[in-house]
Parts: C-alpha cells; structure tokens; sequence
C-alpha cells in the first residue's frame, strides 16, 4: 500500500528523477534457463520464482515489469551497459560482484550443495581431490569455490545440463544450487543424490549498476513490503512448497 | 597542311624493359598513317602513349600545336580529341549499340539527349548498323562490334582516330567489312593512325607507314615507296615475312 | 534412466506440433535479423571494396586491414565484442546491437565479393571509358559497377544463405530468433535433442527457400543480360 | 561513473599481460579442438565424397541429403543437437563431444572440396586407366585420387582456417577454449570490450600462423607438383 | 590370315543422336587400318566402342573368334589385349615416365618390378625415350608424350593398338616423329586401327583404309584404291577438300 503509492508519486509528473532506464518499465534480467527460477513453459511464456519476484517488486515499484531473457555470462556486462534496470536472476551476492554491482537485501537463501551418483565415492566436498571431475554452471560461484579442490572443472551454461551430464557420467560431481539439484532430480527422475551438507550459504540479491542508490533503496523497499504482504510467500510456495527467504 | 600531332624522342619502359626508343613521329591533317612490325616491337604501346593510356618516361607529344604535359593538362579532355579503337573491341556489353555510342557524349560532353541520339544514329547508319540501335553487343557479329566501336569513337567527334589492330580478332570473312569503313573514314580526311597487319591494306589506304622493329622506328616513307622500295635492310626482311 | 536428452520420435512429433507458433514469430525475428545485416553488410561491403580498389594506398591499408581482421577472427568474437562495444556510442536494441554485428562481419566478406567482381571485369572496358575522355570515377561509376553489380549477385546470394546461418549467434545476444527461442524452449522442457532437431528444420527450410529465390533472382539475371 | 564496459586502453594492457597464462592454456585446446575436428572431418568428408562419387544412386542420395542438411543448418544448432545426441551413443567428454559436432560440420564442406577436386580431374585419366586393363576402383585409387588430393590441398587449408574459427563455438558445450576463457574473464573483470578484443587478438594470431603454415604446404606442393 | 577382330552391325546412340548405325568391320592380324571421315561421324564413338569404353547398344564385337558380352566377359581383361592411344595423351601427371609406363604391368598384370622396369625400359628405349625415364610428363614435349603414351599401351602387350587422333594435338613440327614411331610399330607387325587425318601417313602405311560418314561406313578398301580411286560420291568429295 503505502510503498507503492510513493512509488507510483515519484514517477509521475512532478518532475523528480525516474527511477528506471525508461521511466516506464522496470526491465530486471535473468537467463531464462534456470529452472525452476526462470524458464520458458509450454505456451512460451516466461515465468519462473524469478520472474515472479520480478513482478511483484515492479508492481511494487509502480511499473510495469518486464524480464529480459540473456545469457548468464553476459548479464553482469549487460547491466553495466544498461540494458536493463536490474537482475533478478538468482544471483549470490559475492564480493567479487560486490565490486562491479551492488546488490539488495537476499531475496531468497540457498547454498552450494555437492551432488553425486549414488554410487559415488565422495561422500562430502572434503573427498574432491585433484582426481575428481566437477562439473558446474559457467560464471557462477561454484567455479570459484570448488577451484580449491581440483581444478579437473567442467563448466556448462546451465545447471541442468551439468547435472544432466553428471548422471550420464560425464563428470564425477556437480556443485550447484540445492534447491536447483533437488528439483531438477525430481523433475527429470535423475539418478543422482546430495553428498555432505550445505557447504555455504548463498544469499541471492538483487544486482542494480553500481551507484545507483535511489533504485536499489526502493528496491528494498519493495522486498520488504512483498514479504510483509504475503506475495512474496505464494510466490515461494508455488515452486517450492516452502518459504525459501530463510536458510 | 597542318601538323596534327608530334611526336620527339619519346620514352617508354615497363620496368626494366624500354619498350619506346626516342620515337620521333609527325601527323599532319588528314594524313592515314600505318604502324606495322613484329609482334612485341612497341606499336600498341606507342598507339597508347598518343592518348595517354600510357604515360610516356620522356619526351614530347605535341597536339595540335600544343605540348601536352600529362601533370598539368586534363587529360580527359585530350582524350576526347583522340578517338581510339581496340582490338577486342571493348564495347560496354550491359548498354545497347545507341547507349554505347551516346554514353561519351552525353556523360562527357554533357550533349543534350535528343541531339546525342540523333547524331549517334547517323553515326550508326553510316557504319551500316542502322537495324541494330537498340541491340545488345552481344547479339552483334565482330565485324559489327568493330564498327559500333568506330562510331563510338566517332561520336566525340575526335581530331585523330587511333586503331589497334582493329581486325585481327575478326574472322577472315568479318574484315572487310571493317576495312571499308575505315576507307570511307579516310576518305572523309580523317587523321588516322592504324596499327595493323593487313599489309594490303595498308598499301592501299595508308598515305605514310612506318614499320617499326625493337621500340624504334626504322623505316618511314609514304606506302607505295616503303612497301615497293623499301631502304633498310630490316624493313625488306619483315616485308619478304609478312608480304 | 535417462530422461530429456535421449531423442524421442513422439516427442519429437508432439513437440513440432506443439511449438510451431513460437518458431514462427521468432523464424520472422531471424529472417529480419538476417535482411537488415546483409543489407547494412553490403552497403559497409561496397564501401570497403572501394577503398580497398583505390589509387590511394593508405585507404588500401584501411580497407585490407578491416578486411584481415574480420575474417581473421570468428563472428561469436565480433558480436560480443560489439554488442558491449555499440552500446559506449549508441545504445541499441539487442536486435540492433546483433544486426550490425552481424552486418560488420558480412561487410568483409561482401567487400572481397564486390572487389573481385570489380577487378574481374576486363581491364579493357576501363580502358574504353577513359579513352573516350571520361574521367576514372565516371569510368567505374557507368562503365565497371553496372557490370560488376551482376557478377555479384551469386556470390552475394550465397553470402545471404550464410548471413541467415549465422545468424542463429544472436541468441546469445539476447535476441530472440529461432535458435534462441530453441535453447528456452530446450531448458524448460528438457527435450534437448527433439527441439534442436526441429529448430534445424526451421533453419533447413530458410535455406531451402532463400535458395530457390536465389536461384530464381540469379536466372532473372542471367536472362536479362544480353 | 560507468565500470567495465567501456574500452580503456590502460586496462587492455594491463588485460592482456595478466590473462594471457590463461589464453595460452586455452588457446592449446583451441589448437587441439580444430586439428581433432579437421582430422576427423577429412576422414567422415571423403567417406561421403565417395558415396557422393558413386555408381549406386541410393548412396548418392543418402550422401547427398547429408551434406545438404548439414550445410543447410547452423553449425550451433548441430553443436547442441550432436552434443545431446552423441551422449546417447558413446560417453564422451565434452572436448569430445565438440570436437565431434565440430567434424560432422567439416565433413561436409570437405566431402564437397574432395568431390569437386575428383570430378575437376580430367576424365581422360579414368579412360586412360581403364584402357590399360585397371578396375573402376583400382584407376580410382592409384590415378585419380592421388591427383584429387593435391587439387584438394588448397581449399582443404582454408576450410582449416574457417574450422579454427568455428571451434569457438566449442565454447558453449563446456570446452575450456579462446572464446569460452574469454567470456569467463569478461563476467568475472566486467572488462568487457578489452577482454574480447584480447581474445580476438589471439584468435587473430592463430588463424595467421596456420594461414602461413598453409601457404608454405601448398607451396611445397605446387613445387613437388612435376 | 588370321582375323584379330570383327564387327557385326554395330549400333550406338547417345540419347537421341544414333551415332553408329550398323557397322560391319572386319581387322586382321598385322593389318593397319586407318579410320578417315568429317568430324562428327563417329569415328572416335567407333574406336571406343571397340575397347568398351564405350557400350554398344546393339550388334557384335568379336575378338580373336570370341564374342565379347560386356555383360558376361570381364572387360579389364579385354582392354588388356587392346591397346589405347589418346589425341590428348592422358599421361599419369603425378608419375614419372617409367612409373607412367609399368603402372598397368605391376598394378594389372602383377608382373614383378624388376620384369617391368626392364620391359618398360626397353620400350622407352624402343620410342626413342631412354633419357626421359625419371622426368615427369609435364617436362615433356607433345611429340614424346605421345611417344610415352605408346609405349605405355604397348607395355601391357596388346593384340591391337587403337589410336584416336594421335598427332592432332601436337606442333606441327612434332607430329613427324609420332607417325615415325607408328610406322615402326606397323612394320614389326603390330595390329593397328588409327583415326587420323593424316592423309599422307594414312596412304603410306596404312593396308586398308575405311571412310566413314554420319555414323556409316561408306566406303572401305586398300588403300592405294581407296585415295587413288574412290568408289563413292561422298568419298570421292571428302578427298578432294583433304587432300
Ligand atoms: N603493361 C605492360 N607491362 C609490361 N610490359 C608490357 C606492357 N605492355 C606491353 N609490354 C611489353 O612491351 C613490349 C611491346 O609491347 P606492345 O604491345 O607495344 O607490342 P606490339 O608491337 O603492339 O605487339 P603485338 O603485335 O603483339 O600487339 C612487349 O614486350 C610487351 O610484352
Ligand atoms: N559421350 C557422348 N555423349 C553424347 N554425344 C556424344 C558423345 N560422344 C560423342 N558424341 C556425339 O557423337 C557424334 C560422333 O562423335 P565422335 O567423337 O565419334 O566423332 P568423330 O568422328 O570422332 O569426330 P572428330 O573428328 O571431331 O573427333 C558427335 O555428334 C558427337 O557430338
Ligand atoms: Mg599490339
Ligand atoms: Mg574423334
């Protein structure tokens, strides 16, 4: 109520600075291959938790929202060129990215989860080694965070292929999101199971260009207010059955 | 009788090659005048270096009275006082026989249209092509081609006509045909320079022939001397050859 | 049990039936994508021909240079190299910001077609023009570019069939033509091997068709030179 | 203040003094990729150029459709399909699986170098042949096709250079390449223009090299050539 | 007298264009047989019929007394026995000389290396070649390709050497010495069918002499008769604008 009113005053015509690229729309990117978060359905249409997110803090904000289908490799560039007004695509907040974007409060909690056949030997991240073939997602965080443990690292543009991958034995592991590996196990009847624990926690947040201060405040202020008014849990629950803003 | 064009020592290599040999050479009104030698002895690069599609390392050619200084005149408008006629003919085969022959005169000279057309039609009735206007090249003989290309060339209404060789890459029976013209030209009092094989031809047309051997010129005399007497010894050799 | 990547012929035929509407509206946004980039490809082509044919070395220079380099170095490079490039001088739509990549790397080989067109015409029609007093451009301009015009539309029809392969690369620009739109619908329905199949039929059947048009145009042409 | 994505010379340079360890990795497997997919794409290629040669109609068809579907379709959608699809087959490697898609692509351009350069040989070689008693296939082997092979040198050399290019694609089924690297640092540095000049630069280099070494092979040739 | 190879109504049409019609042609062993006629006639379509690299589509062709079937007889085998001389000489461009020469013996006949250098040394001996075996057929002149290419269709020891045209593609100056190797090979006894226009070789040496016209033998006799006193109209007119 109160949030959007303020929105919806600020982008009118008393003459203060829009908050979006076009003062019309709130453009939020996200690759459109990452699914459950965001993919394309039977009819075509986009959809996805990110998307509805997207949304919702659009309506919030008092434009209409659009998302902008691009690569995951080519997103953080995008921003910076401004071609959108900001990511809403399952993005971890990381200090490496911290330098380039700036991000919102975490609009959902996940963590890097190892994922294995089950007739694996590796029981937890702490049995990588050197030897071990991990296949992940390209420019993600898990690139990074399984460098430490081997460098035998096949990268994919897309989780689910990785994961894919994995269970045609490819690979001997795959890191990735735990929420994307459980249900794309479940969605796909992949044969594969979790090995170990969370092996951090991944606070996913909204990525604005950097210095743009006005838009990511009222971004959170939007978050804020989605989540106090109970979009923000149909929209979780739809995908998840579950309230996934808490570890 | 006025003198069309001279030619003083003039100079012509390709790289290492000295094609021209200090060519001294003089035109008047209305003279016909052959080029004959062997094969590789200079007469087209001489031909060409009359209208500057060569230019020459040294020497003088002078036009009309006027030494013509490849840097400083305009070159395209010496040209347009040179007619010049080709081997292959070069006819422009995406325009018709009338577009080839008004291109210059409209493009060049800036003649209106109407007149360009009427003038060129005439052009092409008097070489004997006018059923063949809006023909393309094509569809034409060679010994057509050759005369559109005359007319062509006739239609900047040149001082000098230059022909290379104009009808040896005609068949036998074409050149005749080719060869009339090119009297009637001559009769007309056009100035004409011809490079050319046809000895009997040139015997009969040609007012002066100069036979030329290795870039220079060896022998030049009015045609019926060179031809029945001719002074040098090389030019008795090439006549005994080719005659 | 594999599921998603193995190729299913019933999922194959249902999913042909199923996404056809999708791949119509993005085979329009590809045939778009490839009209704009060989047309802004040819007029930057007959540019760089003509810089490259000139008397002038240091336009020789340039134009050999762009020509090495674009050649030289692969497509997916020079769309993403300009795609963040255009965008520091002009901002662009995606669809833009591909068109030009796409027609800058056309533009090379578009530019040798028409230079070797140029030069392919005997020297002697050059030679003609200029002897009738007509100057050197007037000479190209009536006499050589009509007829190296009509040389040039076969290599040209044969850079456009390859301009509309190439111009699956803009889906990772983010613009939404066949390939992409295979690749969305490929991630959320997980028929990998099924919809990549379809989506080289759409393709296949592009070319097939600008083929024929091709062929037809090239005829046309051929009856029409007398 | 706008990071990253405008170009800076400053940050070209100090790019590429601190990235090139990488791209010299991956320019290895670039190297790697094209010679894998060239070798094998000339072997697949003259398979189909035989079939394509042959007597029996039903192999020409089969060769035939072949080489226009794969010609006719663009080289990532073959990527993805075959990528999926070899899995089915063979478990290989993603270097495999590319290097793979990437042959299946050549082959067809190559089976068309080999049958151009075999039907380019005089036919008065076969009867000659045929005339002093050797088979069909026999004055294939020893008379004609040694000669097609040198004929097909020069062409096979510049489907190399196009192969080389091509292998970026590689780049989107998880092979560690030029192109692959490059967009890895691009998203990491945001240096992105710089990054994608840098590597076209490397590409640029290689496809050089490998024009040399080309040249210097067909030279050899021409001279060996009596 | 032994008879080498006969024809019995001899018919072959390419498409529409029936090009031999119903040949009746009888050789002999040692005879030489010049083929003479207009372009056109079928000449070349004759020859190659006779060495299957062309197939009749009707009529016999009889070989030393057996009917050949491509159908039914191994014809590598047959061409064996038929040696094969082209206007265009169609060497192995990628062989020397020598290997030109014994690839057919090794790779055919399985003669063992040594057996066939030697022979085909000799043979190039024999065509006045014996300082050519190791240069490549691109180094040669027409006349000694030609002369390569004999002794290549004689290393395989034919039982007839056909030639079609063998002279026509050579120098002027460099047809003397083919006809010079030919004669040498008739004179040894070799049978021999020659398509030529030749005329003086064919008067010479040839025994019998066949002209043919649009697909037809018109006329087939000795030779001396056939030049000196043609039988029909159409011979008779052939010769007067040949000779
Ligand atoms: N553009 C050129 N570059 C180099 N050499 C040339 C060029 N044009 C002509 N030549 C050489 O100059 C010499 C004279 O050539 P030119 O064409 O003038 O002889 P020509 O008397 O006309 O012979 P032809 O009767 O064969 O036409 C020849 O050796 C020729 O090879
Ligand atoms: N492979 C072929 N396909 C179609 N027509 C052919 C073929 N070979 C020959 N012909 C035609 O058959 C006719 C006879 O040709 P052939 O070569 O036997 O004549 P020729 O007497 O040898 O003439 P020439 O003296 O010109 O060699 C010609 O009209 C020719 O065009
Ligand atoms: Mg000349
Ligand atoms: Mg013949």
């Amino acid at each position: 109520g109160d949030g959007n009113d303020q929105a919806q005053g600020e982008n009118s015509s008393d003459g203060q600075a829009d908050l979006t690229l076009d003062g019309e729309t709130f453009v939020y990117a996200l690759s459109g291959e990452y699914r459950p978060f965001s993919y394309v359905d039977e009819n075509g249409e986009l959809t996805g938790f990110d998307v509805d997110i997207g949304m919702a803090i659009a309506e919030e904000l008092g434009y209409e929202g659009e998302p902008y289908r691009i690569s995951f490799s080519g997103i953080i560039p995008g921003l910076q060129d401004e071609r959108y007004d900001a990511i809403i695509g399952s993005m971890g907040i990381t200090e490496e990215r911290q330098e380039t974007v700036d991000f919102s409060d975490p609009y959902y909690i996940s963590g890097a989860q190892v994922y294995v056949r089950p007739d694996s030997d590796i029981a937890s991240i702490d049995d990588i080694t050197e030897d071990t073939n991990v296949a992940v997602a390209l420019a993600t965080t898990y690139e990074d965070m399984i460098a430490d443990y081997t460098t035998d690292v096949s990268t994919y543009d897309s989780d689910v292929v990785a994961l894919q991958s994995l269970d045609q034995g490819r690979h001997d592991a795959v890191v990735t999101d735990r929420l994307i590996g459980l249900i794309n196990i479940e969605e796909q009847g992949l044969n594969l199971e979790m090995a170990g624990d969370l092996i951090d926690v991944d606070q996913m947040g909204i990525a604005v260009k950097k210095g743009n201060e006005d838009l990511l405040e009222a971004i959170n202020e939007a978050l804020a207010a989605i989540k106090e008014d109970g979009t923000y849990l149909e929209i979780s629950e739809k995908y998840f059955d579950e309230d996934i803003s808490q570890e | 009788m006025k003198e069309m064009i001279r030619v003083e020592k003039l100079n012509k290599s390709f790289g290492d090659l000295h094609v021209l040999k200090d060519i001294d050479l003089t035109v008047n009104e209305s003279d016909v005048l052959c080029l004959v030698g062997a094969s590789g002895s200079g007469k087209s690069t001489l031909l060409r270096c009359l209208n500057f599609l060569e230019i020459r390392d040294n020497g003088k050619i002078i036009f009309d009275g006027e030494e013509i200084d490849p840097k400083t005149h305009n070159l395209n408008q010496v040209r347009q006082k040179v007619g010049m006629v080709f081997q292959h003919f070069n006819l422009f085969p995406h325009k018709t026989v009338l577009e080839n022959v008004i291109e210059a005169p409209l493009m060049v000279k800036k003649t209106n249209k109407v007149t360009a057309v009427k003038e060129g039609k005439e052009l092409l009735e008097k070489v004997g092509l006018a059923d063949k206007f809006d023909v393309y090249p094509s569809k034409l003989s060679g010994g057509q081609k050759q005369r559109v290309a005359i007319a062509r060339a006739l239609a900047m209404k040149p001082d000098i006509m230059l022909f290379d060789e104009p009808t040896s890459a005609l068949d036998p029976e074409l050149v005749g045909e080719v060869l009339e013209t090119m009297k009637d030209l001559a009769k007309e009092g056009m100035t004409m320079i011809i490079v050319t094989h046809e000895m009997g031809f040139a015997k009969e047309v040609a007012d002066y022939t100069v036979y030329m051997h290795d870039g220079k010129i060896v022998e030049r005399g009015l045609s019926k001397d060179l031809f029945n007497n001719p002074k040098e010894e090389r030019t008795k050799e090439f006549l005994s050859k080719v005659l | 049990m594999i599921v998603g990547s193995v190729f299913d012929f019933g999922t194959f035929i249902s999913e042909l039936q199923r996404t056809y509407p999708f791949f119509i509206e993005a085979g329009l946004v590809t045939i778009q994508l490839t009209i704009a980039s060989v047309l802004i490809g040819t007029v930057i082509g007959i540019l760089f021909a003509l810089l490259k044919l000139s008397p002038l070395k240091i336009f020789r220079i340039i134009a050999g240079t762009y020509i090495t380099i674009i050649r030289g170095t692969p497509l997916i490079v020079q769309i993403f190299a300009l795609f963040y490039g255009f965008s520091q001088i002009i901002m662009l739509s995606a669809f833009w910001s591909a068109a030009l990549a796409l027609a800058v790397h056309n533009s090379a080989y578009i530019a040798e077609i028409f230079r070797g067109a140029t030069q392919s015409i005997d020297k002697g029609q050059t030679e003609a023009g200029r002897s009738l007093g007509m100057s050197g451009i007037m000479t190209m301009r009536r006499i050589v570019m009509p007829q190296a015009m009509r040389r040039a539309v076969p290599p040209l029809g044969n850079q456009f069939i390859i301009g509309l392969k190439d111009s699956s690369l803009a889906a990772f620009v983010a613009v939404d033509e066949l390939f992409r739109t295979a690749q969305g619908i490929a991630a959320g329905t997980l028929n990998t091997m099924e919809t990549f199949i379809i989506v080289g039929i759409y393709y296949l059947l592009l070319v097939m068709i600008f083929t024929v048009i091709v062929n037809a145009v090239e005829q046309r042409m051929a009856k029409s030179e007398k």
